[in-house]
């Protein structure tokens, strides 16, 4: 392996993890705090990256992509609770809560998913970079200014919301909603709020990932099917409910995707990930860098 | 009349209807929405028998459709095989399969069996991705051979073959679930599922509980695989689909899970609905969009399903009685 | 001081179509303190979660501080400072002792007294100080039973419910609790406490309640009456102690 | 009569706690033995480690009819003749009274000789579950109901031990009466019985012999009349180590 392939594929694998960590640490947020696995959270990565577009054609190209991504957040949180609202909450204290909202959140991609191609049309559509240009390191190393940004923010996002969860009494009232509902509510804490507060917190990062995407590829209504399936691996080795797990599963996977890849090809690799998912699933069920798992319902 | 005796009579006569309506309605398209009726059904309400009875999350029941509909293929089209022979192997290889998936879910509960589950279906579609020599790749396996019978194809008589033969495998599965869930061993199912502690309790073996039920909600899935296979004459990687999977699993929950009949009644009712929203062009981007609001709304309103809002229904009408 | 903190008329609760609570009926005057006590599985705990807004009534009436609590939230009914410390609460097991306390303060009317009450909770709990920053499942039975008192008080009750706060302890932690539940109840907060040990609840409150099948069975005044220990033992056994002895 | 029933120093830890602490009994054949104690004195999970469900003993050994049971899987120890019931959640909801007891019936050591009704609808009589309820689904039983139907699918196995745990918790006292004499009228069949509970007053109708734990220990054994004098039972039940 030349050092130039190996910097590619460092570089390739730091974007990926980038953004499977911003899209896994909604996932596991919204399984560890309502004890539901949000299947249509991939598409709000797709729903994510079209608002940003439609925001920048509505204010004019010549503002910076940064202010219509804010708006986008804006946006992506008041969805999040309209989701919960629509798809979770009519199912509390249902004895198959799981089973239901595996379909509600199914029928919920379905509906975003159709939704987008209703609304934007089939047409591809790309947004432009957060900054433009290259940037090269030594000439080792030749990377968009774009990648650049997504590597170095992403990470950023990720401290914050670790601050946010552990450090404020409001990401403490999500964590301790998730780890005992009754007597997170003796406590005092509105527990269906901090479910509306989670879901929008969840869709605002699955949305930025969609936004940083947006800028690599052409975007289309599907383009978050594939990272939800990503997304899902992550969680299972970080262990579903663990946050810290679940981000440094992220960037475990995405390198470990992206020498696949450059090793085994292109073919093996999502076999191979899978399998590896269902042996952490059967021998540590708590993912890889977990100590106790949820007990599940 | 007591419910069971008015069950009896609306299969009776849902079956005998549909014995003769093939003579009667000479447009295959129509022909062809009953038999993608049939087959999805078979799947369906198979799947009930893990999902519904057993309580087992499991979300990978697709895949042994999946599986059914690749066995038959790569066996008819690559190696020779007489149709006839190619449509029961399926079934064979999707029992076989479910041993495998069997394993993990004997240890795990809750999500982690969807998620294992699940992972095995997207395992299935990998391989058959990966594995293209075999299995024709992205592409899929096309020119399947169809069933034929001495010089008789079934291929070209306006579908009306193929339509019995999936109405007798649709029958014969309903018939032999129904069954297999009123044994005691089935009674024994459902009594896991309930109370899983009472259950031991009195002498029942959870991992042999759970490999039979998946074994046995494998077989009629793998066969409707494979004669989804044969009637399309094409193995394709979208079978493996959150799509199929989304499709397969709104007919459960839509019909009601744990009746067997509901999953049938829903699978109808969903293929046809669609089939119905196509005569409006307009409407085409929205189609989707109807389709997904209205599982929701039902399981919103009858979260028990259409089966449960019969139930309550006819409850209704025998108390106004 | 003879103002009614809190009245609960015809409390009717159950979960589903099974009925656990069959009119239940008490009041408690404002620094007063009473005990509840009674076998297993005659609906205390139903009792204490209907009254802190976790299980829906079906019929009957609560009031608190002249507020008619009986549809409130939960979270509403911890604002006004009714604070219900469930049984053998296992609390949050990933998040440590101080995160808890801080959580104890949730409520708005609480927060600004964070810090002062955090002193107080050290104070009257020493044992806390040194495992502030461990994780509750690593904590041992007492030590949660401490956590789960100290993160009541965090709330700044005015009506506290501890439902077995003794529950699984040793005699010696029995009586190490003795002494910081009696702290509380000086602190000028009312109490509804639950025991099996009637004893200790003959320590710390003045009025007691005999719950049986859903009902109160019997009233006890520490002042007026003296507490006979037969009397009891036959409410608690049944009529086949003086039968068979 | 010989030993049925042999409890050998059982311990069971959960972390740092105690639940059971060297804890050693024996029944006897057709015999019925209380077991007594206040609450978290360890009786459900003694319960918990004989029938295997949901844990095994910590260190200890456990043997039934002479032979050693402590590890083996709890439906194998069902096969064997030992059935327990339990406190809540007393039935399979979504099956019928009959199929409650068919599948006590079907996956006993039994099997072979269910090969009529009659053994289903002579436990329901013995229990004394009306006619009328048996075609009904459990879950829209009463609770004393319920617990009858649960009795049943265990005496349809033809256990030789039947362990009832709490059986009398959230029943009346007439129904509570009931149960007395419904525990006599299986253990004249030749069952042997070991009950716990939480209210002495069943375990002396129905106990010859008490045996009272606390805090995981063993406290007190004899018999009923010697049980309620003792000074470390009123004292474990009432409290008093606050006061002298």
């Amino acid at each position: 392996m030349s050092l130039d392939a190996f910097t590619s594929v460092l570089l390739s694998g730091l974007v990926l993890s980038s953004l499977y960590a911003l899209l896994a640490s909604g996932l596991s947020l919204v399984w560890t705090t309502l004890g539901i696995f949000n299947f249509a959270h991939g598409v709000l990565m797709a729903v994510g990256a079209y608002v940003t577009w439609q925001i920048s054609q509505s204010i004019g190209e010549t503002y910076w992509i940064g202010y219509s991504i804010a708006l986008m957040i804006v946006v992506m949180v008041m969805l999040g609770a309209v989701l919960e609202y629509v798809l979770i909450r009519p199912f509390y204290g249902n004895k198959n809560i799981v089973l239901v909202t595996v379909m509600t959140t199914l029928a919920g991609l379905t509906f975003l998913e159709n939704g987008i191609q209703a609304v934007w049309g089939p047409r591809l559509k790309q947004l432009p970079p957060l900054i433009d240009g290259n940037i090269s390191i030594h000439g080792l190393l030749t990377l968009s200014a774009h990648e650049a940004v997504i590597i170095v923010v992403s990470p950023l996002i990720l401290i914050g919301l670790y601050y946010f969860l552990n450090y404020s009494i409001i990401g403490k009232s999500i964590r301790a909603v998730g780890q005992n509902q009754k007597a997170a509510k003796l406590m005092g804490i509105n527990v269906s709020r901090s479910f509306i507060l989670t879901f929008g917190l969840a869709a605002a990062l699955t949305g930025i990932a969609g936004a940083f995407y947006g800028g690599l590829r052409l975007m289309n209504p599907t383009m978050g099917s594939e990272p939800l399936v990503k997304a899902l691996i992550v969680v299972i080795f970080g262990g579903l409910g663990n946050i810290s797990g679940t981000i440094a599963a992220a960037y475990l996977i995405g390198f470990l995707e992206a020498f696949l890849i450059y090793f085994i090809g292109l073919y093996w690799t999502p076999s191979l990930l899978f399998l590896f998912m269902i042996f952490v699933l059967i021998f540590r069920h708590e993912g890889l860098f977990g100590e106790s798992a949820r007990t599940t319902t | 009349m007591s419910r069971i005796k008015t069950q009896a009579t609306v299969a009776t006569i849902c079956f005998a209807l549909l014995c003769f309506l093939p003579l009667f309605v000479t447009d295959s398209y129509i022909r062809h929405l009953m038999i993608l009726a049939f087959i999805f059904a078979v799947v369906a309400c198979s799947w009930d028998i893990s999902l519904g009875y057993a309580g087992l999350f499991n979300f990978g029941h697709v895949a042994f459709f999946g599986i059914g509909v690749y066995t038959t293929g790569v066996l008819a089209r690559n190696y020779g095989f007489d149709p006839w022979l190619a449509l029961p192997a399926a079934g064979v290889m999707a029992g076989i399969s479910a041993i495998p998936i069997a394993i993990p879910v004997l240890r795990l509960k809750g999500i982690y069996v969807v998620l294992v589950t699940f992972a095995f279906s997207q395992l299935c579609l990998q391989l058959v991705l990966s594995q293209s020599w075999l299995t024709g790749g992205s592409g899929g396996l096309v020119r399947i051979p169809p069933l034929t019978l001495f010089d008789y194809n079934f291929a070209r008589d306006g579908k009306f073959a193929y339509y019995y033969v999936a109405l007798v495998l649709l029958v014969f599965t309903v018939i032999a679930l129904t069954r297999f869930v009123k044994t005691p061993f089935g009674r024994g199912i459902l009594a896991l599922r309930d109370n899983p502690d009472y259950a031991a309790a009195r002498g029942i073996n959870q991992a042999a509980i759970r490999v039979t039920v998946l074994v046995v909600s494998a077989i009629p899935a793998g066969l409707a695989g494979g004669l989804y296979c044969l009637y399309f004459r094409i193995s394709a990687p979208e079978v493996f689909s959150f799509g199929t999977a989304t499709l397969v699993l709104s007919m459960l929950l839509v019909g009601g899970t744990s009746t067997i009949y509901g999953p049938v009644a829903a699978a109808f009712c969903i293929v046809l609905f669609s089939e119905y929203l196509e005569n409006f062009p307009d409407l085409n981007v929205y189609k989707h969009l109807v389709i997904a609001a209205v599982i929701i709304a039902i399981l919103r309103l009858a979260p028990d399903g259409l089966a449960g809002l019969a139930k309550r229904l006819t409850m209704r009408l025998i108390k106004d009685n | 001081m003879t103002e009614e903190l809190l009245r609960v008329e015809g409390l009717e609760a159950g979960y589903g179509a099974y009925k656990v609570l069959h009119g239940v009926s008490f009041d408690l005057s404002n620094g007063q303190n009473i005990g509840f006590f009674g076998p297993n599985g005659h609906g205390k705990t139903t009792l204490f979660e209907t009254i802190s807004g976790l299980i829906r009534q079906t019929a009957g009436k609560i009031i608190f501080d002249g507020t008619d609590i009986t549809n409130a939230s939960s979270d509403a009914i911890v604002e006004m400072g009714l604070v219900h410390v469930a049984q053998g609460n296992t609390l949050f097991p990933d998040m440590t002792v101080m995160e808890v306390l801080q959580l104890g303060a949730f409520p708005k009317r609480s927060r600004q007294k964070l810090r002062s009450n955090l002193d107080r909770a050290f104070s009257i709990f020493p044992r806390l100080t040194a495992r502030r920053s461990s994780k509750c499942k690593t904590l041992s039975g007492g030590e949660r039973q401490m956590l789960n008192l100290a993160t009541g008080l965090m709330a700044c009750p005015r009506l506290l419910i501890l439902d077995e706060p003794t529950l699984g302890l040793s005699p010696r932690l029995k009586e190490e609790l003795v002494r910081p539940i009696s702290d509380i109840e000086n602190s000028g907060v009312s109490l509804i406490l639950v025991e099996q040990d009637l004893e200790f609840l003959l320590l710390l409150v003045q009025r007691l309640l005999l719950l049986n099948h859903g009902r109160i069975t019997k009233r006890i005044d520490r002042q007026s009456e003296q507490v006979s220990h037969q009397e009891i033992m036959e409410e608690y056994f049944g009529v086949a102690v003086t039968h068979e002895s | 009569m010989s030993i049925l029933l042999e409890v050998k120093d059982v311990t069971r830890t959960f972390g740092a706690l105690k639940a059971l602490d060297g804890v050693s009994l024996s029944l006897r054949k057709g015999e019925i033995l209380g077991i007594a104690g206040p609450n978290g004195s360890g009786k459900s999970t003694l319960f918990n480690v004989i029938s295997g469900i949901p844990f095994h003993a910590t260190t200890g050994l456990i043997s039934y009819d002479d032979q050693e049971i402590t590890r083996v899987r709890p439906h194998e120890i069902y096969r064997a003749g030992l059935a327990r019931t339990f406190q809540k959640d007393c039935e399979f909801s979504s099956l019928s009274v009959r199929d409650n007891v068919l599948v006590g019936a079907h996956f006993s050591s039994l099997r072979e000789e269910m090969h009529d009704d009659t053994a289903i609808e002579y436990a329901l009589d013995l229990v004394g579950v009306e006619e009328s309820k048996r075609s009904q689904k459990a879950e829209n039983l009463s609770v004393f109901d319920k617990k009858r139907v649960m009795i049943a699918s265990s005496v349809v196995s033809k256990p030789k031990l039947l362990m009832l745990d709490e059986p009398a918790s959230g029943l009346t006292k007439p129904e509570v009466n009931q149960l007395c004499e419904l525990i006599l009228a299986i253990n004249r069949t030749g069952v042997a019985i070991l009950v716990i509970e939480h209210i002495i007053a069943l375990l002396l109708k129905v106990a010859p012999r008490l045996l009272i734990l606390n805090e995981g220990k063993l406290l007190a054994e004899g018999t009923a009349s010697e049980i309620i004098v003792n000074k470390d039972v009123i004292e474990a039940y009432l409290g008093g180590s606050t006061h002298p």
